[in-house]
């Protein structure tokens, strides 16, 4: 089996030595969006969806475990020398149906993707890109012009839900795509069903078949694990993963930092528009206990910056820890002793309830009440972005560069911190016009050492994915955040 | 004695509270035989008579034994082995009657149990004087007469084929024809072997069937031996005439009904342009065939019975068709003696505080006041308030009727509808009893509707007699010929 | 009072505890990994890494009172409702009564939870409304099929009869006479009543979501049953013990009210 | 001249239909009353200002909620339940798929519990106070209080995981394994059972302790004919109610058993829906639900006329 460029999959995952064995059908679980799924992929949301579309479609490149771009599709990218012009050369692949997939179809996606009136996801990401600018040199050529200088664009290929699909299709009751696996079958919110596609660039699979469940409760994903009626289930609970992790009956696969925790501050509105008030909630945070509570201490402590372990992350920054003294100086400084701050939070992720709990109790010691307001989970994410001051949050692993883009910019759309420097920006501009990328470094070095002082994210964890497996299953990679490249990446997989 | 027995009662002791109800009562019961239990009301004949079904007033002392009889309680004095199946006609069958169920229901489970299919209902009902099989089959309770529904618990009674029989005031409710043929129907049974218990206040019927009479008095036996021995030999004096003569002329027009045509949900109509004028201090006695539709009549006065159309006017003025818009003034103008006096009271409030919260409601008495009022009314009634302070359950037949025509009168009704107030009364407490009533009537000039198969009470009480005969009111007492015809249900079409 | 004594028995320790329990709680320890047990804490640590014990001791409180209070009031309310439909003579008052109510089943209660959630942010008292009134329909609908049939008994057109007032009627004689049926139902929407306390308290309705509550522990610990099952298992036997003694209670005080009354 | 019951009849399934209108007029009013819309859910926690309005703009949502309402209704006159909002589906199809593991569930649930819950009911009131009445009742009161989830995910433990004697979800199909139905309808079986048997248990012991029971009992007709034939129908119209009412919760969807034992029934859809403010079919649902629990109802007041005929001459 040809490895993943992303290194070997799985060294740590349970059962990943071995030889691959061909065949058989594998169901994975995952917690599925309902009757509304769909499979056309740029509608892609939940990781249910983005596992499905993994499987049928592809993309030009894709997220490796450090979230550095990875080629998939595209063989490989050329800036010019104002980092404005980017050359794409794609590989030689074929959709299902065995046309092969051409500058064309790459343009149709990403215009259809772009289209103002549909609002996909992904069209965010794709903002940089003059797509009517942009052409075709030849088949197997693109020639992406930007709208400006942008040092990153390969993350742009490997953006969320930035796949590729044949030129001209609207109807997506039969797939047609060129990813490893062909359409067989699709029950929306109960499963769909894969076949192998041998025809596949990167090597056939070794499944025949692949079944995708949905299942949106936890304990019942664990559950038909456990009695051998799947063999894959995503998103298991830190207590289900202990509970059964000594048993022997299933293999479980933490996929570290897959998942940032923490709480957004609104820089600008008070008590947070004072950076003191911010560093003092930094310093009454214990983010061992927020961990242990809230994650059942299935994560590792954040730092305050998003991204362990994600290239340009600054490991070397010093670990924050709690200190009540230091923290009610400065609010005392910031003349805010006595302070009440409400906190949104709601049950739309795990461990969000729990943690806003925790934070109440750490923060009381200092002095401080937090009042704990449960939100509606549906419409979260929209209410926190302008609303209130304080609230907990939660991101996907995304590349830093990403993060910064779409959370940290004046210009952002979803900048829940409110976070609007120019100067800031005018870094951010800057290293992306910077060619050399330990020039970059330093850059982003510069714009996270800010954050880290000062910034609206108090970020203090970050929680592991965890998969359970059933022990006949092979091949899964441990080292993928979810996401990235090799996870929910079943053309690796076999069943012993 | 060397007659085989069905069963024995030997000295049978009944007491509650330490107070006793029965005491030291023996009888018998012999095949082909019939036994009367007679007595003053509340002597103490029903609580001998459950005996034999083994049913005791809750908490009570028994003594003596029963031999035979239903197998009971397990309490002293239960019947022990060799017990034979005991029908009971109850005193008040309304209770025994399920309200959820048709009446065929139960009838035909008899017939299954103690074998005999449809036939033997069908026999039963018409034995007991019931010829529209159909019609009663298919009915509820609540939709039977009184009589009707007494007679349907005597059917059941023969359908369980018991060899002993205890009718509880099994002819009150019917008229003297049906009673004649209900006394026949008893005669019948007997001789083909069955023994019967009889309690009656009738002594004619008594007379009639009786082999063995024990009169009791305060739950004691005065006497026992054969009717001609016990009873008194003449017919009982009919209650002293009514002679006008030294009484005030009936006054004004109180209540007058025109066109009164009254129908049940569902059925046809049950009373036709009834019509009739009711003075002050007069009494207008209504008889009738039983199911002929006087209770219907008086619930329709009361506003019991709203659907009906025709007008019924009080002094001129015309009342409500309903209670619910009957102000207290029109509630206390004009009350109504139910039927069935047991299940007009609630089971779980002395007697007493009932009959005296009718004065607090409708007289805005004192709560002491009107307690006082009603004290005095029941005695007067003949009934010992002591008695009346304990729950329904605790009074036997006669005493739930007089309280209840206490707490009918203790509102000092205008016009007052009496449905069967006798029938559970023995002669003395009956005279009395009516010679309150037209003392009332002539002092405080009360309007009486007396409702009675009681032709004696009548003659004694009324002024004028109308029959109701399927739903019509004919004027003068009833001609011997409507008597006789065989009792339908409803009027037939 | 040998009858009293099972029931008693059930009720006793969950009561101590509702009663007592918060005196002796004392103050909350560090806090440590969700689900464990053992390490000085006796029942484990619950889903928040607190110790379950102190959780225990706390939590009886509000669910009685909520429990207690919004069962009260659902009956408060649908009592004389369903009297009222049982007693009136006219068919169209009784549907204008009954009727609405029966629109208010077919709505998802679902959505009237989300919306008091998100609308009203209601706290413990305003919770206990929300159940007590979403209760009604259903209550209603039970007493009034009991109603109907004793109300329509000759004892009560004698009250009528006798001027009797409607609340006598309708309390004294009617409510009497199905006193089993509506204690039996009243008992049992007891416990519904609390569990309805804790799901609404995840959908963020009155009591927080890790609040100290018998039966918000249970719905949340859920997921740790099996590395440490006390967090559920002790607040559902306090629960069972309080609603199953509750409801003996109930029988045993019926029983003896009970008897034959109508012996002929 | 109609019957009583027959003019009752008439005028209820009269109201019925009114009843019936009004649900997914006030079901439209909560549904607008909830925060956010379509759009918002859409977006996720991707929550772009311009991309939400630009999907508004899209699903014609911007127009106002009476014109919404109005189209919906104009086309529900011509048989047309409309799409879905998010995926573009037809309505209908989201019920059928809903409705056919629902009644599924809730017919096998329902053949059940009347018989159990009925029996318990009667053994238990065989003699009030008696050890085998206390049995039943703290048993099915136990359990009643244990809430559905704990009671679940205890069965499944049990005897999906330990034991394997039974499938713990119905992922990969129900039809293709009817085994699984076993737990989700002990599960949804623990609660109604208590409250019905409890019920009839009441209704019994008065009942048996009214005169015509004892009479009957009397008159010879076996005890157990009398319980069922004479005593039960006076005990049972609070019970179908009940059992009415269990019924309705049955149809209109349980959520916690889906979601636990994984099946697509319309809790779930109905769930999904108002996650997702998924008006046309929310709407959709509430038609369906209001038919349901309009017919339930009037079955059970039918049941509770018939069971206590005197009501017809109730003054
Ligand atoms: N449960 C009871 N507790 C106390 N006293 C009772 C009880 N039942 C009946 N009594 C009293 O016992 C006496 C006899 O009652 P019983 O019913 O046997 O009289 P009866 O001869 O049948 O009278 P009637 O002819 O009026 O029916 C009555 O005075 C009654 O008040
Ligand atoms: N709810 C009802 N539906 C139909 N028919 C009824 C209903 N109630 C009574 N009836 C019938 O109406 C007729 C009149 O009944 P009513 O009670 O007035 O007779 P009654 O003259 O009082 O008889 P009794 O002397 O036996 O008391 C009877 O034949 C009875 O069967
Ligand atoms: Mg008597
Ligand atoms: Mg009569």
């Amino acid at each position: 089996c040809s490895p993943g460029p992303a290194g070997t999959p799985g060294d740590a995952a349970p059962g990943a030595s071995g030889t691959p064995r061909r065949g058989g059908r594998l169901r994975a679980l995952f917690a599925g969006g309902g009757a509304n799924e769909t499979l056309d992929p740029h509608l892609v949301n939940l990781f249910a969806d983005a596992a499905r579309a993994k499987a049928l479609y592809e993309k030009l490149a894709d997220s490796g475990s450090d979230l550095a771009a990875v080629p998939r599709l595209a063989a490989e990218w050329e800036p010019n020398a104002g980092l404005d012009t980017w050359t794409v050369r794609l590989r030689e692949a074929v959709f299902h149906d065995g046309r092969p997939v051409t500058a064309a179809d790459v343009l149709y996606s990403y215009r259809r993707i772009a289209d103002p009136k549909r609002a996909f996801r992904a069209r965010a990401s794709l903002e940089p890109v003059d797509l009517a600018a942009s052409r075709a040199i030849d088949a197997r050529t693109v020639e992406f012009r930007l709208k400006r200088p942008y040092a990153e664009f390969p993350n742009v290929l490997a953006a969320f839900g930035a796949y590729i699909v044949p030129e001209g299709t609207e109807d997506f009751q039969h797939p047609v795509g060129s990813g490893p696996f062909s359409f067989v079958s699709f029950r929306p919110g109960t499963s769909l069903l894969v076949r192998r596609f041998d025809g596949y660039w990167d090597g056939a699979p070794h499944l025949d078949e692949l079944e995708i469940l949905a299942a949106a409760e936890e304990s019942a994903r664990a559950n038909a694990l456990l009695a051998g009626q799947a063999e894959y289930a995503h998103e298991l609970t830190p207590a289900t993963a202990r509970a059964h992790e000594r048993g022997g009956r299933i293999g479980i696969v933490r996929l570290r930092n897959s998942a940032m925790q923490g709480f957004v501050m609104k820089t600008d509105r008070p008590p947070f528009d004072d950076v003191r008030v911010r560093q003092a909630f930094f310093l009454i945070a214990d983010r061992q206990e927020l961990v242990d509570g809230a994650l059942s201490g299935a994560g590792e402590i954040g730092n305050d910056l998003f991204g362990k372990g994600a290239q340009y992350y600054p490991a070397g920054l010093p670990q924050r820890a709690q200190d009540l003294d230091r923290a009610r100086a400065l609010l005392r400084e910031a003349g805010a002793e006595g302070l009440k701050v409400t906190l949104d939070t709601s049950p739309v992720a795990a461990g969000f309830v729990e943690a806003a709990g925790i934070l109440k109790d750490q923060a009381a010691k200092a002095g401080v009440t937090v009042e704990v307001k449960v939100g509606s989970k549906d419409t979260y994410w929209k209410d926190i972005l302008d609303g209130g001051v304080f609230a907990s949050y939660r991101s996907g692993a995304l590349p830093v560069e990403s993060h910064i883009s779409q959370r940290l910019l004046s210009g952002s759309t979803t900048n829940a911190t409110h976070w609007r420097r120019p100067d800031f920006d005018d870094l951010y501009t800057q290293a992306q016009s910077t060619a050399d990328p330990a020039a970059r470094a330093a850059l982003y070095e510069r714009m996270q050492r800010r954050l880290y002082d000062e910034g609206g994210f108090l970020i203090w964890g970050f929680a592991d994915w965890i998969v359970g497996t059933a022990q006949r299953l092979r091949g899964v990679s441990a080292e993928a955040p979810a996401n990235t490249l090799d996870w929910a990446r079943f053309d690796k997989v076999w069943l012993a | 004695m060397t007659e085989p027995e069905l069963v024995r009662v030997d000295r049978l002791g009944v007491a509650v509270g330490g107070r006793t109800l029965v005491d030291g009562v023996s009888l018998r019961v012999r095949p082909g035989r019939v036994t009367a239990l007679v007595g003053p009301s509340g002597s103490g004949k029903t609580t001998t008579a459950l005996a034999l079904l083994g049913v005791y007033p809750d908490g009570a002392r028994v003594t003596g034994t029963v031999t035979g009889g239903m197998p009971g309680t397990g309490r002293p004095g239960a019947p022990g082995p060799g017990a034979v199946r005991v029908g009971h006609v109850p005193q008040h069958p309304a209770t025994v009657l399920n309200p959820a169920r048709r009446v065929g229901v139960l009838l035909r489970d008899l017939a299954r149990v103690h074998g005999g299919g449809p036939e033997a209902v069908r026999r039963a009902l018409k034995d007991a004087e019931l010829t529209d099989v159909e019609g009663v089959l298919s009915r509820y309770p609540h939709q039977l007469s009184g009589g009707q529904q007494q007679r349907v618990v005597l059917a059941q009674a023969l359908l369980t084929g018991a060899r002993v029989i205890v009718a509880d005031e099994p002819t009150t409710g019917q008229d003297p024809g049906t009673a004649a043929r209900v006394a026949a129907l008893f005669g019948r049974l007997v001789a083909r072997g069955t023994g019967l218990l009889l309690l009656s206040h009738d002594l004619r019927t008594v007379r009639e069937l009786a082999d063995e009479v024990v009169v009791l008095e305060a739950g004691r036996t005065v006497r026992t031996g054969p009717p001609a021995d016990v009873l008194p030999a003449a017919e009982e004096p009919a209650p002293s005439a009514p002679s006008r003569s030294g009484r005030p002329e009936p006054g004004p027009v109180r209540l007058s009904v025109t066109g009164l045509t009254a129908r049940h949900p569902g059925g046809a109509a049950v009373l036709h342009d009834v019509g009739l004028t009711l003075r002050a201090g007069e009494c207008l006695a209504l008889v009738g065939r039983s199911g002929s539709g006087k209770t219907t009549l008086g619930r329709c006065l009361a506003g019991l019975h709203p659907r009906h159309d025709g007008s019924v006017r009080l002094d001129g003025e015309p009342l409500p068709r309903s209670v619910r818009r009957r102000g207290r003034r029109g509630l206390s103008a004009v009350q109504y003696v139910f039927q069935d006096a047991r299940s007009t009271f609630a089971d779980h409030r002395p007697v007493l505080d009932q009959v005296a919260r009718a004065a607090v409601r409708l007289r805005g008495r004192s709560p002491s006041e009107a307690a006082d009022e009603a004290r005095t009314l029941l005695a007067a009634l003949g009934l010992d308030p002591a008695k009346a302070s304990r729950p329904p359950a605790g009074l036997s037949g006669g005493e739930l009727q007089r309280a209840a025509l206490a707490r009918a009168l203790v509102v000092d009704p205008a016009v007052l509808v009496c449905d069967e107030i006798t029938s559970g009364l023995d002669t003395d407490t009956r005279t009395a009893i009516l010679a309150r009533l037209a003392e009332r009537r002539d002092r405080t000039g009360l309007a009486l509707l007396f409702i009675s198969h009681d032709l004696a009470a009548v003659g004694a009480l009324a002024d004028a007699v109308v029959t109701m005969a399927e739903g019509r009111l004919v004027t003068g007492p009833p001609a011997r010929a409507t008597e006789c015809q065989t009792p339908g249900l409803t009027s037939p079409a | 009072m040998r009858k009293y004594a099972f029931g008693t028995a059930l009720i006793a320790v969950p009561l101590l505890i509702a009663l007592a329990g918060p005196l002796v709680a004392g103050e909350p320890g560090p806090r440590a990994v969700s689900f464990t047990a053992g390490g000085g804490h006796w029942l484990g640590t619950d889903f928040t890494g607190r110790d379950v014990w102190r959780q225990v001791l706390l939590g009886g409180r509000s669910v009685v009172l909520v429990a207690i209070a919004a069962t009260v009031l659902a009956y408060a309310l649908a009592l004389p409702l369903a009297l009222a439909a049982a007693l009136t003579g006219r068919a169209w008052w009784e549907e204008v009564l009954l009727r609405p109510l029966d629109v208010l089943i077919a709505v998802p209660s679902l959505l009237l939870v989300l919306l008091v959630a998100t609308a009203l942010e209601p706290g413990p008292g305003g919770l206990a409304l929300l159940v007590g009134v979403a209760a009604v329909p259903d209550v209603a609908r039970v007493v009034h099929a009991a109603a109907v049939e004793a109300a329509a008994r000759p004892v009560v057109e004698a009250l009528r009869l006798h001027g009797e007032s409607w609340w006598r009627i309708a309390f004294d004689q009617v409510t009497r006479t199905i006193r089993r049926t509506v204690a039996a139902d009243a008992g049992t929407r007891l416990v519904g009543a609390l569990y309805l306390v804790a799901t609404a308290a995840f959908l963020g309705v009155g009591v927080q979501p890790d609040a100290a509550d018998w039966a918000v522990m249970v719905d949340r610990n859920r997921p740790g049953l099996f590395l440490q099952p006390w967090a559920v298992v002790v607040p559902a036997l306090l629960v069972a013990g309080l609603s199953t003694g509750t409801n003996l209670l109930f029988d045993a005080a019926l029983h003896r009210a009970g008897g034959k009354e109508v012996r002929r | 001249m109609t019957t009583p019951l027959r003019g009752w009849a008439r005028r209820r399934l009269l109201l019925g239909a009114g009843q019936i209108a009004a649900v997914p007029v006030l079901v439209f009013v909560l549904t607008e009353a909830l925060p956010g819309d379509a759009a918002v859910t859409i977006a996720g926690d991707d929550p772009d200002p311009a991309r939400i309005a630009a999907i508004r703009a899209a699903l014609r949502l911007d127009r106002p909620a009476v014109e919404r309402f109005a189209d919906w209704a104009g086309e529900l006159v011509h048989g047309e339940l409309g799409r879905s909002l998010v995926s573009g589906r037809p309505v209908a199809d989201y019920l059928a798929d809903g409705l056919a593991p629902t009644v599924l569930l809730a017919s096998v649930t329902l053949v059940l519990l009347v018989p159990v819950a009925v029996g318990l009911g009667m053994l238990a009131a065989r003699r009030e106070g008696g050890p085998l009445d206390r049995a039943i009742s703290t048993a099915t009161l136990g359990v009643y209080a244990v809430p559905e989830f704990a009671l679940g995910v205890l069965l499944t433990a049990v005897f999906a995981i330990r034991l394997g004697w039974l499938p713990p979800t119905a992922v990969g199909g129900v039809r293709e394994q009817p085994a699984v139905l076993v737990l989700p309808v002990v599960v949804l079986l623990a609660r109604p059972v208590c409250s019905v048997a409890r019920l009839v248990r009441a209704g019994l012991i008065e009942a048996m302790a009214a005169p015509y029971a004892v009479h009957a009992l009397r008159c010879g007709v076996p005890p157990a004919r009398v319980r069922w034939t004479h005593a039960l129908p006076n005990a049972l119209a609070p019970a179908a109610q009940q059992l009415a009412r269990t019924a309705d919760w049955l149809l209109c969807g349980v959520i916690v058993a889906e979601a636990l034992f994984v099946i697509p029934g319309l809790g779930t859809v109905l769930l999904d829906a108002v996650a997702a403010r998924d008006v046309p079919v929310v709407q959709g649902l509430a038609v369906l639900f209001g038919v349901v629990t309009v017919v339930l109802n009037l079955a059970a007041d039918l049941v509770a006329r018939r069971l206590a005929p005197r009501t017809e001459v109730v003054v």
